[in-house]
């Protein structure tokens, strides 16, 4: 589905990635973790054309859109659901979520947009609670849900999600994830950033490990989980041992 | 009487209460850290310790002398330096300018001494100069003098701003993460020169995530979660701390 | 990258050419200078005035000049702004040495310059109106618009065999405004008049109903604007607007049947003092001026092919004065100065022209007609 | 402290000299006059140089403060003192010694202030209208402080039009001319042009001095630190109100001494020195300099007002302007007087000298 | 004073009010997609003026309208296309320089293709002299035209907002620029769109002010200054703000006739602004960050 060889990308003259590969097949949870500022927010906003990519390649579907506009990654199937959420703080959570639809709305304006927006509603009821509200004035769990939610109405083929936990309270965050395993049983494919490197690997089947803009490992959830140098840095294994 | 007093701190945005009431103290030469996940309301503490805010209410104390409600720059005189998360050079200025801004506290020309270039101005600013170069070497990085501040490298970006905070001698120095975006080694770097600060009688209020790093080198650990101080206590202590573990760890499979 | 080469490399270039070229004519021709404001918020009196001069040039030259010497015209374009003018005629004077200045179109200007053509010995012949020009008298300066004093003495006229006793002004805030408005109100008394409420309005004023309805709520028995800008032609459609039936008058800055038009049906009735070239048609054939004021309408519409307007004649009068004077004295300063100040009898646009040692206009009350604007076309105004 | 800034004022002293000889052997001494005036203008653009470029702070008001200098010396020299022999604000005046008596155009003698007197006042007044204003409208920031200084100098320019003792839309005319000491003397005759040339070169070159000077100094740092982070300069201990409104301050009485020497130079001033078109162009003419580039305004400066002041592009002046502003903008953001174009410049002319050198050799 | 006569200098200050808010919703528009002000924005309204007039001398007065709004329009695009897209990364400072040349270059060019005399549309409906009689104040049927276009543009604008697409995603845009990208929205296109339409208003704004303020080359300069400032007073990008700002400064303008020389009236209207800003340094209706997000 995605495949992202060589990649550099940064701000001006400061690089942030340097040389990134990383694959994610379809139907897969994939998790990115890393220290703050390593550069895993830059790697997804690099792959939605938001930061534009100084050499590499990104082949989404066997197309490289490396150097495609942002408008043209999402109609190719794939969202972002950016850090911090960004959802349109002035306008109304049903407006928020037919803005995801906007592509094809554009291409088909008989796009039955009612139903698209049932199927958000169904998977986020608190939404549909919330359908005429600003979105400036929801919560933050109800802020990612219409993020997520804005997301998928644009009907990706992959979604990214960065840090989706940031700043949520803990049982929140536990339904988020819970809401990301269903979106996999759904037939999405994720491509998953999280700080929170303990959670992301639960629910993820592979990861990888970002460092200053390098990957410095790769595997499966489980062989991450287990590995010493991970435990150590992001999952505080270390200290948890000497509680134990 | 603590070096540092926090008490009641509260600030909230919009709706959100970003800090609710926290109190803590840091002993004068202390290394505290403050921890919590992200959105915790760790940098809005900063800012209402540095003045960047002004708190909705109570209080901060320095040396017993309160410091809440002051604007910034007054505080910085007070002895009190910091860093950023995500670190704030000053642009189109030179490495070496951007510390010998760490100066402007510890000096005096004004407008028209500097347009007139008084012999008294000249001599403070070769003062100004020479004590930023050591700064500088002191902290490895005095080649890099000339360099503009703001295309260096992540990781030396961080030194130059330690180096920028160190030039104002302060007292209390608070760091927002900085470990955020380096490697093991600039890491390892970063808690040496932590541990050289305090060496020079400086109290140190840092903000990390790297655990390895917190567990080294604080004396004492602050933990934050929504805004709401949830533990307080020597590193091992914390490790123990079941609320810290759920909150800040995951999801409580410990 | 390389556009920007081509770029970086073109402006050095033009700014090497701009350095390096320095215009030189020879010959056998009397430069003349000229100074108006061609663009800027005061355009509507320099280009037609500039016009006017190069079309004159033109046919004096294509006639085989003044006294076998032909004239060159250099145009200087001030924007209205002093500062500019005092920068052209300096270096028109010293640089050009220009035989004589043309212009400035406004008073401010000027007054500016006026000094330094003193100093610099260079006849000067303005086409502002503000009396200051000539008062006092500097030895060099001339002016060909009429005073500001008989038009308020005309205006003045009427009103009084109208039964009005009293007014309001509005007057628009550059030299020609606050000169016109500063000799009504000196005037008035002597006239029994009473100015109720005198207000400015910005030169670029669009919408004058508030003052308007400040003057009719002090019942005025008429209103004077004093301007020369297009808010001219806005009073008199704001004052319809406020259903104000009150006569209006306007200045000779009215000269210009374009603000009639734009007044539209508006614009009726209104009576203002004026040179005679916009009523050419109707003068006797006998008049002195007629067959000036013919052959200048005639050849700038057809020039142009727009309306002319007194403005350009200010400056019709200014070129022709100093051609005249040229012609009688030879291509010497100190007597074509000399040849001016005893020019007697000269018909020009404005009036008859009388030069004298302590008058530097020339132009008596007479060289106004009151006019009105009847049927979208200006005509002398009779009394009812 | 650094020599390298003492090379650029060395060579700008040198051209100066070298220019007025070559005229004066040329016997074209009036290429000065218009120069000496855009010498004046380049001094307000340098003080907003300071304030736009290196603290941050945009000001589309700065012609205001040119104007208050320009007028209050007009209105104070045109004074006649001498009708007013009564007054004892008058006679206090003659009596300090603090009088001057001129010869106008017409022969005739004035007794007037001394232009050292107005001068200073110009420049308190300045000073203290700036500090009063500056300190509610330097909290706005970007869009909201454009406004505010733009309505500033509406405010003023409304205020010189409308009022009778500033001439209104004539202006003042006639003023006396400035003399200094050692007769030297700042006024509109012809004699007097080399020296003027002089006094406004001296300016200048003081000017840029002085300001190179502050840029890299304790304050000048503090400035320049405010544009690049207000929260970190703040935090380092900066009082960044106090340092934006000194600054503010600096670069309106740079404006205004400029305005008093102008309008002595000039012999009157007229209210199209406070238009708001003349402010937007000197924040315009900073831009193409290339904002924090001392030299690169100044040479801007003086170029563009001298063109301009020369009637070069006869009524296509202002659309000249125009396509300099954006062309510069679009193509060189940075100005166009940085080291990167001269770089480029220096290339070609290099490659170009080699072809030829390579074409004479076939 | 009488009832007449505060009635007609609240006409007065409405008429002026909603001629200003007009060209300050132009500038909101340009504003909430690009964050920065044209200062070109008065130059669409001389050039829609100017445009209308040269047509009506051979087309009808309605079609002649019509031609001008759509080539202003595409003036506002072909500005786009060609100045505002090339910057790239630019600061507000160089993008507000470049409206303000695109302003001195438009007018210059205006100048050279008209000439500098003044021109208006005839009236649309009645003639110079009709009057209408409302409460013992008169009004210009003209001065009715410019309330009701000023209605119907803001009542446009309104529902074009809120239940268009291509209005939903420029608010997108306003709201969160990054959010639009990554909703598939084309935000250059958008950039495109803003600059259309705000010229397509500003040149419908431009016609029907003809009639009374008249039209001139350089008539747009102190109109957008005017126009700036009450967008400024009602809060950058808020359209309902430049509305209540435009009748306030028109009201204020026409108040301070009653009782002040006429001189000073935009000196006065300018210092209670200055005021209004001292005490809310965001505008009337403006958020309170969005001052602060937008730096030179």
């Amino acid at each position: 589905m995605l495949k992202i060889r060589n990649l550099n990308a940064g701000y001006g003259k400061l690089r942030v990635l340097k040389g990134v590969s990383l694959h994610v097949a379809p139907g897969e949870i994939v998790t990115i973790i890393g220290g703050n500022g390593s550069g895993k927010s830059t790697l997804l906003r690099t792959v939605a054309g938001i930061v534009r990519a100084q050499e590499g390649e990104i082949m989404l579907g066997g197309r490289d859109i490396s150097a495609d506009e942002p408008e043209t990654i999402v109609s190719a199937g794939c969202s972002l659901v950016p850090e911090g959420r960004l959802i349109f703080n002035t306008m109304t959570v049903r407006e928020n979520l037919s803005l995801g639809a906007y592509p094809r709305l554009r291409g088909d304006r008989k796009t039955d947009l009612q139903a698209e927006l049932e199927v958000i509603f169904a998977m986020f009821p608190r939404l549909r609670e919330r359908e005429y509200q600003l979105g400036g004035t929801l919560s933050g769990g109800e802020q990612q849900m219409l993020a997520i939610g804005r997301a998928l109405m644009a009907r990706p083929r992959l979604i990214m999600l960065d840090e989706p936990s940031m700043g949520l309270a803990p049982i929140i965050v536990k339904n988020i994830f819970e809401e990301i395993r269903k979106l996999r049983g759904a037939g999405n494919t994720i491509l998953l950033v999280e700080q929170n490197a303990r959670a992301a690997l639960r629910i993820a089947d592979r990861g990888y490990v970002i460092e200053t803009g390098q990957m410095v490992l790769e595997g499966t959830s489980e062989e991450l989980l287990n590995n010493n140098d991970v435990q150590r840095a992001y999952l505080g294994k270390e200290y948890r041992s000497i509680g134990e | 009487m603590n070096f540092l007093e926090v008490k009641g701190l509260s600030r909230s945005f919009g709706g959100l209460r970003a800090v609710q009431e926290v109190s803590f103290s840091v002993e004068k030469n202390a290394i505290k850290a403050i921890i919590g996940p992200n959105g915790a309301g760790k940098t809005t503490l900063f800012n209402l310790i540095s003045g960047a805010l002004p708190p909705a209410s109570g209080q901060v104390f320095i040396s017993g002398s309160p410091i809440h409600g002051l604007p910034p720059h007054r505080i910085a005189r007070r002895g009190i330096s910091r860093t950023f998360q995500n670190i704030k050079l000053f642009s189109r200025m030179s490495v070496l300018e951007n510390v010998m801004i760490g100066r402007h506290i510890r000096s005096r020309a004004g407008f028209l001494a500097a347009m007139l270039r008084l012999p008294r101005t000249k001599a403070e600013e070769r003062e100004i100069r020479e004590t930023s170069m050591d700064i500088l070497s002191l902290l490895g990085i005095g080649d890099l003098a000339d360099q503009e501040a703001t295309s260096l490298p992540f990781g030396k970006q961080r030194v130059v701003e330690f180096a920028r905070a160190l030039a104002t001698e302060p007292d209390l120095i608070l760091l927002d993460e900085p470990a955020a975006g380096l490697n093991i080694h600039e890491t390892a770097h970063i808690s040496e020169m932590i541990m050289k600060i305090r060496r020079r009688g400086i109290t140190v209020l840092v903000i990390e995530h790297d655990m390895s790093l917190v567990m080294n080198i604080s004396d004492e650990i602050v933990v934050l979660s929504s805004g709401k101080k949830i533990a307080e206590g020597a590193p091992a202590a914390i490790q123990k701390n079941g609320e810290v573990i759920r909150v800040y760890l995951g999801e409580g499979d410990a | 990258m390389s556009f920007k080469k081509i770029l970086v490399v073109f402006v050095c270039l033009a700014f090497l050419a701009v350095a390096v070229s320095c215009k030189k004519k020879s010959g056998e021709t009397i430069k003349i200078g000229a100074i108006f404001a061609v663009t800027g918020p005061a355009s509507f009196l320099g280009a037609p005035e500039a016009k006017t001069a190069q079309m004159i040039i033109d046919e004096i030259n294509s006639s085989g000049g003044v006294d076998g010497k032909s004239l060159e015209l250099i145009i200087k374009d001030s924007t209205g702004s002093p500062e500019k003018a005092i920068s052209f005629a300096k270096q028109l004077i010293e640089e050009n040495k220009v035989f004589a200045i043309i212009g400035p179109s406004t008073s401010g200007e000027t007054m500016k310059i006026k000094a330094i053509c003193e100093d610099g010995k260079t006849i000067l012949l303005s086409c502002a109106a503000a009396e200051d020009i000539v008062n006092p008298v500097a030895k060099y300066v001339f002016k060909t618009p009429q005073k500001d004093s008989y038009a308020a003495e005309k205006i003045f006229e009427v009103m009084k065999k109208k039964g009005i006793t009293t007014i309001g002004v509005v007057a628009s805030n550059d030299g020609f405004g606050l000169a016109g408005k500063k000799q009504l109100e000196t005037i008035a008394p002597k006239f029994g008049i009473t100015i109720l409420i005198g207000e400015v309005y910005d030169k670029k004023a669009t919408d004058l109903t508030g003052v308007l309805t400040k003057l009719k709520a002090n019942n005025v028995q008429a209103v004077v604007n004093w301007s020369i800008v297009p808010a001219q032609s806005i009073v008199p459609k704001n004052m319809k607007q406020l259903n104000m039936n009150v006569p209006l008058f306007q200045s000779h800055g009215f000269g210009n049947i374009k603000y009639a038009r734009e007044a539209g049906a508006a614009g009726e009735g209104i009576i203002f003092p004026c040179g005679r070239l916009l009523i050419v048609d109707t003068l006797p054939d006998n008049h002195p001026q007629k067959a000036v004021l013919a052959k200048y309408k005639k050849n700038y519409e057809g020039k142009y092919g727009e309306d002319v307007s007194t403005f350009g004649g200010h400056a019709y009068d200014a070129v022709m004065i100093l051609v005249e004077a040229i012609k009688k004295a030879g291509a010497d300063k100190e007597k074509v100065r000399d040849a001016i100040e005893s020019l007697k009898g000269f018909a020009g646009t404005g009036g008859i022209f009388n030069f004298s040692v302590q008058d530097h206009n020339g132009l008596a009350i007479d060289s106004f007609d009151m006019l009105t604007v009847k049927g979208g076309k200006f005509v002398k105004y009779e009394d009812k | 402290m650094r020599p390298s800034v003492y090379i650029p004022v060395a060579v700008l002293t040198a051209c100066i000299i070298a220019f007025q000889i070559i005229v004066s052997a040329l016997n074209r001494e009036f290429y000065l006059t218009q120069l000496t005036m855009s010498a004046y203008y380049s001094l307000v653009i340098l003080g907003l140089t300071v304030l736009m470029g290196y603290a941050g702070q945009i000001s589309l008001g700065h012609a205001a403060f040119f104007a208050m200098g320009g007028y209050t010396t007009a209105v104070l020299t045109t004074y006649n003192l001498a009708g007013a022999a009564g007054n004892p604000l008058v006679k206090l005046v003659v009596g300090l010694g603090l009088d001057t008596v001129s010869t106008n155009a017409y022969g005739a003698q004035t007794q007037h202030l001394s232009p050292w007197v107005s001068l200073v006042v110009a420049v308190c007044l300045t000073a203290a209208v700036a500090f009063l204003i500056g300190i509610p409208i330097l909290k706005l920031k970007g869009h909201y402080l454009a406004m505010a200084t733009l309505g500033f100098g509406i405010i003023v320019y409304r205020i010189v039009l409308g009022t009778r003792m500033f001439g209104e839309a004539d202006g003042i005319s006639d003023l006396p001319a400035f003399r200094l000491a050692g007769g030297l003397a700042v006024g509109g005759d012809p004699g007097l042009r080399v020296q003027n040339y002089y006094i406004a070169a001296f300016l200048l070159v003081a000017g840029v001095i002085l300001l190179t000077n502050l840029i890299d100094s304790r304050p000048g740092r503090a400035l320049r630190s405010i544009h690049g982070s207000e929260e970190a300069a703040n935090a380092m201990g900066v009082n960044t109100a106090r340092y934006k409104l000194s600054v503010f301050v600096l670069s309106a009485v740079f404006a205004c001494i400029a305005g008093v020497f102008l309008t002595h130079f000039n012999g009157g001033i007229g209210p199209s020195e406070a238009e708001v078109m003349k402010s937007v162009s000197y924040v315009a003419i900073v831009a193409v300099g290339g904002m924090a580039n001392l030299w690169g305004a100044l040479v801007m400066g003086v170029v563009l007002n001298y063109l301009s002041l020369r009637g070069y592009f006869g009524s296509y002046d202002e659309f000249v302007f125009g396509c300099i502003l954006i062309v510069i903008m679009l193509f060189m953001p940075e100005g166009l007087l940085i080291k990167e174009n001269f770089r480029i410049l220096a290339d070609t002319a290099v490659r170009i000298v080699n072809k030829c050198r390579a074409g004479k050799q076939e | 004073m009488p009832f007449e006569q505060l009635l007609q200098y609240i006409f007065s200050g409405i008429t002026s009010g909603s001629i200003y808010a007009i060209v300050a919703i132009g500038f909101n528009i340009i504003y909430n997609t690009t964050g920065i002000i044209n200062f070109a924005q008065g130059e669409f309204l001389m050039l829609g003026g100017m445009t209308a007039i040269s047509l009506h001398s051979f087309m009808p007065l309605p079609l002649a309208i019509l031609a001008a709004v759509i080539i202003t329009s595409a003036v506002g695009a072909l500005i786009d296309f060609i100045f505002i897209r090339r910057l790239k990364s630019p600061s507000v400072l160089n993008m507000v320089i470049v409206t303000i040349g695109l302003s001195i270059m438009i007018r210059e060019i205006a100048l050279h293709v008209w000439d500098e005399k003044v021109r208006s549309l005839p009236y649309f409906t009645g003639s110079e002299v009709t009057s209408i009689n409302i409460m013992g104040a008169y009004i210009s049927p003209q001065v009715l035209w410019v309330l009701g276009v000023s209605g119907v543009i803001v009542a446009f604008l309104g529902v074009f907002f809120r239940f268009t697409l291509t209005g939903r995603s420029m608010r997108a845009c306003a709201s969160n620029i990054t959010a639009a990208r990554l909703c598939g929205i084309n935000t250059k296109n958008m950039v495109t769109i803003s600059f259309m339409l705000s010229a397509a208003i500003g040149a419908l704004a431009g016609c029907v002010i003809s009639p009374i303020t008249q039209t001139q080359y350089d008539c747009g300069t102190s109109l957008a200054i005017k126009g700036f400032t009450v967008a400024i007073l009602g809060g950058l990008g808020n359209s309902t703000g430049a509305v209540i700002g435009g009748i306030i400064i028109g009201l204020l303008e026409a108040m301070s006739i009653s009782i002040m020389p006429l001189a000073y009236k935009d000196a006065i209207s300018i210092a209670i602004l200055l005021i209004i800003l001292f005490a809310r340094p965001s505008g009337l209706l403006g958020k309170r960050e969005a001052a602060g997000l937008k730096e030179f």
